[in-house]
């Protein structure tokens, strides 16, 4: 097979490793997070400046777009660094945002957002829809469009951050057809955001009501562009997701092991017991691989064929990793872990909603096995 | 001993305890009912349960087999598993009063004195008297042998210090079946424990809320600073706490005392989630063609089928003459990880909604299997982890040695 | 669902259980087994006489035809005594020649054949072919049929027992509907039978070759029963499989337990390490769902659609549960778990070899499927 | 220490490798060959496999870059590291020499005396004369600091007595590393060792071969009664044989010692049993039409890919941050536990002719996956269980603490 991944690491990529080990480590103790757990924003506007003044937004815009010029492969070890510290906030939305405008953006388009978001400014996609369905094809919120502007309505569901966002790039069909629409989140009628009660309680998710939105024709993707689109952003989501995953992975394995060390019952060190102890030991094994695929795909990411391959190895390993380490982390807490005190269920819920956003492993799997073997 | 009623009697009281729960049980009170006594959250779903509990009662279907002269209904045990079988036909609530009825009452049935089958008995079968279970502290989770809570005799009252945890109802009980310390020197750390029928409304007992991964509330914390008790609630003498807290595990399990009726925890009725699995959709095609989902589904099926079918073998000698002990001791840790495993499984079918949680409208089946998957910790880890239960397993039925 | 099995068992049962225990116990000795891997015909013939004095052979054949009048549900503790101690000799395959003649035999070939197998005489099914399908009706082996004598050709694999069947059912082609034909082994041309080396080496099997063996065409069962006799064939012998490998899953799971309790490492009992304590106990759980299926199958047997559901899951759990415990057998045995002489292997070659004649777990899991969900 | 080649030397030195195993290379030479040398079997495997050593040897392609005093090449690692790629590349058959060229040679150069290297460590690559290793006892085969083989000083000799076990070509061998108990009163287990190179060719030793599971030799335990050997046959000095053993450990990890070359054990080509998968047939319709399959086997490859990556991760310390002993020290574990997996499940593609074994002609693939899969407990059991494997990880990469 020649569309496998291989691992590599470029110098910058590890000069942010190092940075955002320690700013996320700084920024977000596991207090912090929880104190924002309650916060209707939820997350530190003070750190998200930071944020934007690392260049962090910028990092895989063009420089002709006031961006950094590098690529995904760089923002990975950000968002692991998030992840492994419960560090919630837009940066991947935009992220993602800045993806979009990069495969389906018109140059006018990019010109107009990507130096306000390489600048700090938050952005979201708004994707998905009731049906449920992982193929972001398949939707019904629609646009008409006539003498130059397009009248909007449906609902999207599950739009991250998008009280925060300036831009919200929402999929729309026109004609038939599925279009990218750039929202300004200053142009949504009055209540067309409801807050959503989501299984992570660090994230901040939006229904967004479309009925009524109205924007000119020339807000709207070219129609040509969809497709790549559409992959690219299925793609960068696998990435960011498998990072953030891998991350977490990390740290509810450090947290469990920790326990381990310290806790003592029956007189010994609850960590010495094998029941404990190597299921801890697979948990970490699955860990590695799901990290040694993230690497694999940051490295593969563009290359034809391959990067998609590599991505969704990554996702799924990291998904299963993630989801196994964390239930493992609740149950092996003992009565401590049924609590919302413990972080383990922090974890285990940010898991689930990974995998409901970019498709869970399993999904991974099917989508990979086509790649594979057909 | 009451007498075995005829198959005539038997079938018209199951035919009226049919027809009353067809008649009363309420199945949606508009509000989610917890399925274990361990998950009642809100005063809405105490009280609700509370006389639900009262009203079966008072129905004569509940305590029916139990003693007339305490407050049951002095019938024959066939009549209780009747109107029982009716309660699960009709997919009743539960009982609330879990420990006072699966725990305190049969202990207390069969060793209390007769003062204490007069107080007692009654006012847990009609849910006056709320009970609580006061065995685990803090930093014995599964070591219940080394509890360390103090009680010390003074006079005629015994002086508590110390905390338990994961007390159910623990801020609505009026007593607590208590496991505590009155000998530090014992040889063993068994026989230094005493059992008490300790009250609640005490000065020195207060109990504070313990917040669930669920975000809901079910469990406390109790805290005892100096408080006082009466000597008379010491139940099976000083020194005898361990074996009292053995006995009421294995009423639990069903022995000796006869059963009082109804259940404590729903079962996770399979069908469930069959039917979501069903009425589930998955990139567009129904979630059942999915072959590797259909695969899964069906191996659970067969768990299902197998540990359902398991407690009927229970009762067949002539299927339980290898390892007699096996199935009895496997059971607990059997279901609670395959209940485990069956929630999480099934947020796997909820493609993005996957990501709603109680509360939201966009959350299928307003959250029931995320909060379901997130309480079955609940089961695999109290009442003894799966660990430890595979350690009783491996040690009790099995005939393997202790790991020390 | 209302095609769920239930348990119970009648008194003949428990009653040859009690038999079936203590005469497999006795006879069949692993110092035996292993003697008879080493002989050709692999069995005992004077055991093999007493089981047919023992009636055995007989519990499922009405009396009508000098049989007992039980059915299958009396054969399972039988069958799962045997697989308990590793004793192999045509038992099964005679037993399932025998139900074939009961779905479709003309009361004429009933008449010939059953008082004999009811005496003790030994038959065999010939089913299998070189395409390695599960399904019994793809099959190549045809007959010719003309003046009233029919022609057959092609060959016939994983034949058990062949060498030592009078009678051979075989399952063939003819004007391109698959017929079944009885074939007495004195009547096949020198050199028909080769022994196979098959990865039981407890059991002996035989490719046939069918090429220029004619019959009179009354020894063809009926076109018309077809259909129910293949659906028979594949429910008795999964039944009468998932009973062997339920009693071998007891056997590994106790020849385990033993060597847990007497063998020390690091100056303990390695029994009471938890990471081969707890792998056990949950193999011991598997197994104790597979023999309640299994008593649920033999209960359920005969009826109508439960009947199937049952069965199939048994075979599932059975052989899961086998080769799972039979695998951890080698492993939790170490170095003597990789010889010859250690009787894990025993087991888990049994067990794929059961599978590979019934179809695996995964197999019988896609056909319960069907069943339950569609 | 040689230079570092220049691009060019290195390019020619690899061309010119690249080009002899092009040509040399033989694979399949009629009969099955072995994947590891523990499973050499027959004869004519091992007649083959030493051929072929020497040839390798002597065009230069193994133990290039040992020094050319003691019959290496002297060159620097790159060129061996070159040649190595190049077997990889053409599927060459294994080193058969393994216990010596990967265990011993690395040792003996490492901390061996002048006579010693001039004696032993031509006859290792050259294959000439084959090496065992004698640590695992049949009563110790996981706790091998507890080695009971006594070995008693007489004059200048030592007198053994006792036996080993897992011994692979141990009835071809010239010699073995053998670790032997001199001292049984030493404060602890380990100090009471002592390491041997031992001949073979001794009276009072003596081997029988062992039947594997699979059915065919490889191994065989080793017999000593009142052997004796010289006492030069000592290695290290008294009580330093557990060093000694952990130091051939490292160097089989890679550690220190320019490598040899070549590879003892053939990695399963995952491609193989895609291909087996691709080609199988299940129910009329290919094996991979087959969801389930599917679904199984694409997570195999996820597996199977990321063991692939990890040796190249393993070599970028930027990614080797956090727990550096991590990567290293699963391997074995990941390694052989995910070859027993595939192995096991590739017989489930086989459907009814998964019944057949080795030697049948209606076996797939000559029974290749059922051996394949029988032989795959070697490598989960020997050098230490996955069990041990698991102690090992989480003691030393995780710090967790010691099960006693």
């Amino acid at each position: 097979m020649d569309n496998l991944g291989t691992i590599g690491t470029t110098e910058e990529q590890i000069e942010l490793m190092d940075v955002a080990t320690n700013f996320c480590r700084d920024k977000s103790p596991v207090e912090k997070v929880r104190s924002l757990i309650d916060d209707d924003l939820g997350y530190d506007p003070d750190i998200w400046r930071e944020i934007g003044e690392l260049g962090w937004l910028a990092i895989a815009i063009p420089e002709a777009h006031d961006g950094v010029g590098l690529s995904m492969a760089e923002v990975v070890p950000i968002a692991e660094q998030m992840g492994r510290n419960l560090m919630s906030n837009p940066f991947g939305s935009t992220t993602l945002a800045a993806q979009a405008l990069l495969a389906g953006g018109s140059e006018a388009q990019q010109a107009a957002w990507l130096p306000k978001i390489a600048a700090g400014a938050a952005a979201t996609l708004a994707l998905r829809e009731d049906n449920g369905d992982w193929d972001l094809s398949n939707i019904d919120a629609s646009g008409v469009e006539s003498g130059g502007t397009v009248t909007l309505s449906g609902k999207k569901q599950l739009v991250l951050w998008a009280d925060s966002a300036e831009l919200i790039i929402a999929s729309v069909k026109i004609d038939g057809a599925v279009r990218f629409a750039l929202i300004e989140r200053s142009a949504l009628p009055e209540g067309a955001l409801r807050r959503e009660t989501v299984i992570d309680e660090t994230a901040r998710s939006y229904e967004v009501t479309l009925d009524g939105v109205t924007l000119s024709a020339d807000a709207l993707f070219d129609a040509g562009r969809t497709r790549e689109t559409l992959e690219k952003i299925e793609l960068a989501a696998g990435l960011l997701h498998a990072a953030e995953m891998t991350g977490g992975a990390q740290s509810v394995i450090d947290y469990t092991l920790e326990y381990l060390k310290t806790r003592k019952q029956f007189g010994k060190i609850i960590g010495s017991y094998q029941a404990l102890k190597h299921p801890t030991v697979n948990n970490y094994v699955e860990y590695e691989k799901a990290r040694t695929h993230l690497y694999s795909a940051a490295n593969s990411w563009g290359e034809q064929g391959r990067g998609e391959v590599a991505v969704r190895m990554a996702a799924a390993q990291s998904h299963s990793s993630y989801s196994t380490s964390a239930d493992r982390a609740i149950q092996f807490h003992g009565g401590f872990g049924f609590t919302h005190d413990c972080d383990a269920q922090l974890h285990r819920r940010k898991a689930i909603l990974s995998g409901a956003l970019i498709g869970d492993a399993a999904y991974q799997r099917s989508k990979l096995a086509n790649l594979l073997f057909d | 001993m009451a007498d075995k009623p005829s198959a005539a009697e038997l079938k018209d009281y199951a035919e009226q305890a049919d027809a009353w729960f067809k008649e009363n049980t309420v199945r949606d009170p508009g509000f989610m009912l917890p399925l274990t006594f361990m998950e009642v959250s809100t005063d809405q779903q105490f009280d609700f349960l509370r006389d639900w509990q009262r009203k079966v009662y008072e129905a004569g279907y509940l305590g029916a087999s139990w003693p007339k002269e305490y407050g049951g209904g002095g019938l024959h045990s066939e009549y209780q598993r009747a109107a029982t079988r009716a309660m699960k036909k009709y997919d009743a609530p539960i009982m609330l009063n879990a420990i006072g009825n699966g725990w305190a009452g049969p202990l207390i049935l069969d060793l209390g004195s007769e003062e204490q089958k007069q107080k007692y008995i009654k006012g847990m079968l009609n849910a006056e008297d709320i009970w609580c279970q006061g065995f685990s502290e803090p930093d014995n989770g599964s070591d219940l042998g080394n509890a360390q809570l103090r009680a010390v005799k003074d006079g005629d009252e015994y002086v508590l210090n110390g905390s338990k945890i994961w007390t159910s109802l623990g801020d609505r009980a009026k007593y607590m079946i208590l496991l505590a310390r009155t000998d530090f020197e014992a040889e063993n750390k068994y026989k230094g424990l005493s059992f008490f029928l300790n009250p609640m409304q005490v000065d020195g007992i207060s109990t504070s809320r313990i917040k669930k991964l669920t975000g809901e509330y079910g469990f406390v914390q109790t805290f005892f600073s100096d408080a006082r008790i009466s000597a008379d609630c010491l139940f099976g003498g000083e020194g005898n706490g361990w074996s009292m807290a053995m006995k009421t595990l294995e009423y639990e399990r069903g022995a000796k005392v006869k059963p009082v009726g109804g259940f404590f925890v729903k079962e996770l009725d399979v069908m469930e989630i069959v039917e979501l699995a069903k009425n589930s959709v998955r990139n567009g095609k129904p979630l059942l063609d999915d072959p590797v989902m259909r695969d899964k589904m069906t191996q659970y099926m067969i768990d299902i089928q197998a540990l359902n079918l398991n407690n009927t073998r229970r009762r067949m000698p002539q299927l339980m003459q290898d390892k007699p002990m096996g199935l009895p001791l496997m059971n607990k840790l059997a279901r609670t990880e395959l209940i485990r495993e069956l929630t999480e499984f099934s947020l796997g079918f909820q493609g993005t909604k996957a990501g709603y949680y109680v509360g939201d409208e966009n959350a299928i089946d307003d959250g029931y299997w995320h909060r379901s998957y997130l309480n079955s910790f609940s089961a695999t880890i109290g009442g003894g982890t799966s660990e430890i239960q595979r350690n009783i397993v491996a040690e009790h039925a099995l005939g393997l040695p202790k790991t020390r």
